[in-house]
């Protein structure tokens, strides 16, 4: 039996792991009202752009972050004409729930003393977006320098979520919407959106994707406020 | 009728799928042979005074001391009975040379008082161009006789000995039978002895006790139970 | 059944596939390579044994994608399958059992070796005075006696396949129906808020596979080792 | 020194460390473990069994987050620990050990175990009638006679902890100097694009290592087996 | 010197960490006798005769057939040999059953005409009533008369016998001899037989190699080489 099916009614997704929820809700009303079902592999970009690299099935890829896509983009591996941005996020700081700390996130904000000897958990600064974007924006805010050596580098923005929800980093820093859905974390401030790029979950259909149209129908459907509402509902937001 | 002058006093029971051992004797002799045809029990018997086979029931004690009691729940273990014991498959550890195979037993009873001279054993039974080899490299033969010397060496109270003569030609024999005589006159080792050899019987033992399908059929003096 | 949705459902049964099918695959070869590094001397012997270790050295993911770079439908393995009997492991459940049985592999492997090197080879010597050439000798003696180890072989390959996640979402992604086992979809689930408790779900029926197969080969096992006691 | 940074260094030497501690850590409780499960019955034993294999059976990341629950600062254990001891395991190296060791641990454990099965208790009784009690007996004859096992027992727990990531980054994260071991900081080279040549170096060098310590154990394997040989 | 008629041919050397081996002798008897003090050298040349054990040099006949022969790289493996060796220690299968153990040798050569009636062999060793049972359950005796059968079943066309009298009582001893007579006569197979035991050596056998270090010393008629 072949389950990877090339006939115009399935189409199969690549995405970033960070959006099962609404993705998967998306792609069931999206099953409902056009009847084209979907089947989404969720994994980190880097391994989905690689396997997109070795021939993967795949009719779309969405990544967390721009480099990934632009990995496979550079090896003309999508359809450079379907690819654009379609979720943002926001970077909070967040602490325990129980946490007495109050920080504004201004230009060289005291971090480094809230945190005193205990650890700042992030995703990891190299290869993690989150990690990223969150490293880019303490540089900009010239605390970088002070922190660095009091990161604690997870695996992914999950993972950053769940050591400061087990108490054991007193701060850590994740997207807004990982935050909202962790009744044992607080946010304590929101990283306003100039102080580090752009969060971009960019989507685009494969160069050689075997239910091509179907797949465009289905970004189409994101567009349209109906799909947009499955990713604000999880705390994204939608890029216009 | 078990008293303190009693040497050895074994009487027990066990069952083993189909095979019943029903033994029962007393022997103050100082060395007690056991007779009869093989896969009659006679291991199973030695292996009960060694305390390395539970029987179901029964009594075994040694010179007033008792060794098992199944009636009043007593079971010294085996470390703890000072048995020197030639098993019949010389069972040496392969990791050890052989003269660490003997000097095992020798360490664990070092406070007791010593039994034999060592240099006498290995000579008798001639190991000692073997010493620094590993039980692997040994002839059957070889083998056996390291057995020998590492229960003889091991300050036993009591010498369990399974067949200690097979696999020795004649002069060794002859020489061995005199060492196992020096044991039990001169140290007072009580001694049980399987064979099914007539001659060593006649030679070595006081008293002997036949058994058969895991029952005694006879016991007394060697011409009391063999004939002459 | 207990609430599990169909996609999980088919994760479930996927993964127990891929964990026997995996493990059933490399069992012959885990005995042929055993019985090689256990027993003959040939040249770049310890080369062969430390690559057959790799898979528990590198982390998983570099595994699956050197599986990817190989075995994938481009790679140099990979490719002439595909060309030459139309099969390819990329994006297949046959691929994750490929992923699943690499991993598990050493694990198979020095099991079996460590029995085989501790068995009795004057047993084998006896076997074959009484006219049983190599063949017969390893299928009638040295196998039924390595049987305690093969079987632990096989249930640490089992239970190794069961959990492996790195390296199968590297090398055939986490399709759901396809590539999805039971780790893959535990991962997926952790990386969203609220997937906690399926999550934990999951993981109990793994746990509960993994303990019905270890019931089954204890069972199995102290069968063999009363079978081939050397005292009661 | 061939072109590594000092963090790719502290990476190799921590790992070294804490591959090397969390199995030397393991190695008296596996045997310990091993023992009670291959000779003695106890009620719950297979409970035990399985609950030892579970770290084998469960995605990496779920052991690691199990971790971080018990040995956490505010896990059950890890509160006790600190408050008592002044101890944590949190973020240190030790959280790496451990978190490695428990990897390991099932197969250090399997394979000691298998061992301790094979051996020929007729030996143990011949030491008990020799005046050996139990404890001489398990370290004069059970233990020498399991080494072979043992020494599989230890290169596998050390060859996984070397390539263990999922449960170390989960529970103590990936911080350069203190939990970033080899295995973090290839994924996090895998992670970027670009990356793989860096990710290829440092695999080389846990290649390496794993093969040294390959080569000794069996150097060490040959010389045990030649000692012990039953047959030559 | 070596013919066609000579029955077995043996002239083999080998050097083992400080042990020679060098060892030379013919015969056509039907039943050869090795016999030696322990550690001699005995079970080696067995073993090299059943191809277990591969001389350094030598050249091992039986029948014409060139077994070894190391000038020529010429070595039948034993599986090839037809050997029926009683192992010095029983060695049997240990995750078989006694009966199994037996069938083994039978089925690998089943298309050989066979030898004795497999009944007559059983009864004479005593083993009908432990067939089904492992060899782990077996006392010592018992389990070198399985392996006597296993080796006499297995269709041998020349018979190793290493002590295979050890262990035995008297009286099944005696019937035992007779049925190596038996093989010897009736079936004209060849023995070559290891023993300690000078009684079985006058009426079994029709030759005697003394082997003592390694080395031949003597070789000949029974009475030649013991004397009266
Ligand atoms: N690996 C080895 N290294 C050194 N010597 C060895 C080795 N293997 C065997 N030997 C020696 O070879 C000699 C001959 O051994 P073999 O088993 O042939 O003796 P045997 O005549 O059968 O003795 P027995 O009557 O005791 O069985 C013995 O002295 C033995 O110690
Ligand atoms: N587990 C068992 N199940 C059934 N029978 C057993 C078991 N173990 C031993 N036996 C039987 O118990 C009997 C006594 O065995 P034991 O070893 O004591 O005999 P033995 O007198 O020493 O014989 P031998 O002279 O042959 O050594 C034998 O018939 C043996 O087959
Ligand atoms: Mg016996
Ligand atoms: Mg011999």
């Amino acid at each position: 039996a072949q389950a990877q099916k090339t006939d115009a009614s399935s189409i199969t997704i690549f995405a970033a792991a960070s959006l099962k929820n609404a993705l998967d809700n998306a792609a069931k009303a999206f099953e409902k009202s056009a009847s084209t079902k979907s089947v989404i592999s969720y994994a980190g970009s880097s391994a989905l752009a690689k396997q997109i690299e070795q021939g993967a099935p795949a009719d779309i890829f969405i990544s967390a972050d721009l480099d990934w896509m632009d990995y496979v983009q550079k090896k003309k591996l999508i359809k450079d004409d379907t690819r654009f941005n379609l979720l943002g996020n926001r970077l909070v700081l967040i602490a325990p729930k129980s946490s007495p700390v109050e920080l504004k996130i201004t230009k060289d904000f005291p971090l480094s003393a809230a945190l005193g000897d205990g650890r700042l958990a992030m995703a990891n600064v190299k290869s993690v977006p989150a990690g990223k974007y969150g490293s880019a924006a303490l540089e900009k805010l010239g605390v970088w320098g002070e922190v660095q050596s009091k990161v604690a580098q997870a695996d992914n923005v999950r993972a950053a979520l769940a050591l400061v929800a087990q108490g054991e980093a007193p701060l850590g820093i994740v997207y807004e919407s990982d935050a909202a859905a962790e009744p044992k974390v607080k946010v304590v401030d929101v990283f306003s959106e100039d102080s580090h790029p752009p969060i971009i979950y960019p989507i685009a259909v494969l160069a050689d994707a075997k239910s091509a149209a179907a797949a465009s129908a289905f970004i189409q459907y994101l567009k349209t406020p109906e799909g947009q509402a499955f990713f604000t509902k999880e705390g994204f937001t939608v890029l216009k | 009728m078990t008293s303190e002058r009693t040497a050895l006093s074994v009487s027990v029971f066990q069952k083993r799928n189909g095979f019943t051992l029903d033994v029962a004797f007393e022997s103050e002799s100082p060395l007690t042979a056991l007779f009869g045809p093989s896969g009659s029990g006679k291991t199973s018997v030695l292996n009960m005074i060694a305390g390395v086979l539970r029987p179901d029931r029964g009594l075994i004690a040694l010179s007033g001391q008792v060794l098992t009691d199944t009636s009043k729940r007593i079971f010294v273990p085996p470390h703890r009975r000072r048995v020197g014991y030639v098993f019949q498959d010389a069972q040496l550890f392969p990791h050890l040379t052989v003269a660490q195979n003997i000097k095992f037993g020798q360490w664990f009873r070092r406070h007791e008082q010593s039994a034999l001279p060592v240099d006498t054993v290995i000579d008798v039974l001639g190991i000692e161009n073997i010493l620094k080899r590993r039980p692997a490299t040994l002839s059957g033969g070889e083998r056996h006789r390291v057995a020998l010397a590492r229960a003889l060496l091991s300050s036993p109270q009591i010498l369990l000995m399974d067949e200690p003569l097979a696999g020795l030609d004649d002069a060794r024999r002859q020489e061995t039978m005199g060492l196992i005589e020096r044991v039990r006159d001169e140290f007072a080792v009580p001694i049980v002895f399987v064979t099914h050899n007539v001659d060593e019987v006649r030679r070595l033992a006081s008293r002997v006790a036949r058994i058969v399908d895991g029952r005694v059929t006879a016991i007394g003096t060697p011409t009391e139970v063999l004939g002459r | 059944m207990f609430g599990f949705s169909p996609d999980e459902w088919t994760a479930i049964l996927l993964s127990l596939r891929v964990a026997t099918v995996g493990t059933l695959v490399g069992l012959p070869i885990a005995l042929v390579a055993a019985y090689a590094l256990a027993r003959w001397r040939f040249p770049g012997k310890v080369l062969l044994d430390g690559i057959l270790h790799l898979p528990l050295v590198l982390p998983p993911v570099v595994t699956g994608y050197f599986l990817l770079l190989t075995f994938g439908r481009q790679g140099f393995i990979g490719k002439q399958l595909y060309e030459t009997l139309g099969f390819t492991f990329s994006f297949r459940w046959t691929g994750a059992a490929l992923a699943c049985g690499v991993m598990g592999f050493p694990l198979m492997l020095r099991a079996i070796r460590l029995s085989f090197e501790a068995i009795d080879r004057r047993l084998e010597t006896a076997a074959s005075t009484l006219g049983a050439n190599s063949w017969w000798t390893f299928a009638l003696v040295t196998m039924p006696l390595a049987l305690p180890g093969v079987l632990v072989g096989v249930i640490l390959c089992f239970a190794k396949a069961l959990g492996e996640f790195g390296a199968t979402i590297t090398f055939v992604s986490n399709i759901p129906g396809e590539t999805e086992t039971i780790p893959s979809a535990i991962y997926t689930y952790t990386q969203v808020p609220g997937g906690e408790f399926q999550a934990f779900r999951l993981a109990c029926v793994s746990i509960v596979i993994a303990m019905v197969a270890l019931i089954l080969s204890e069972v199995l096992n102290r069968r063999i080792q009363k079978r081939i006691a050397v005292f009661e």
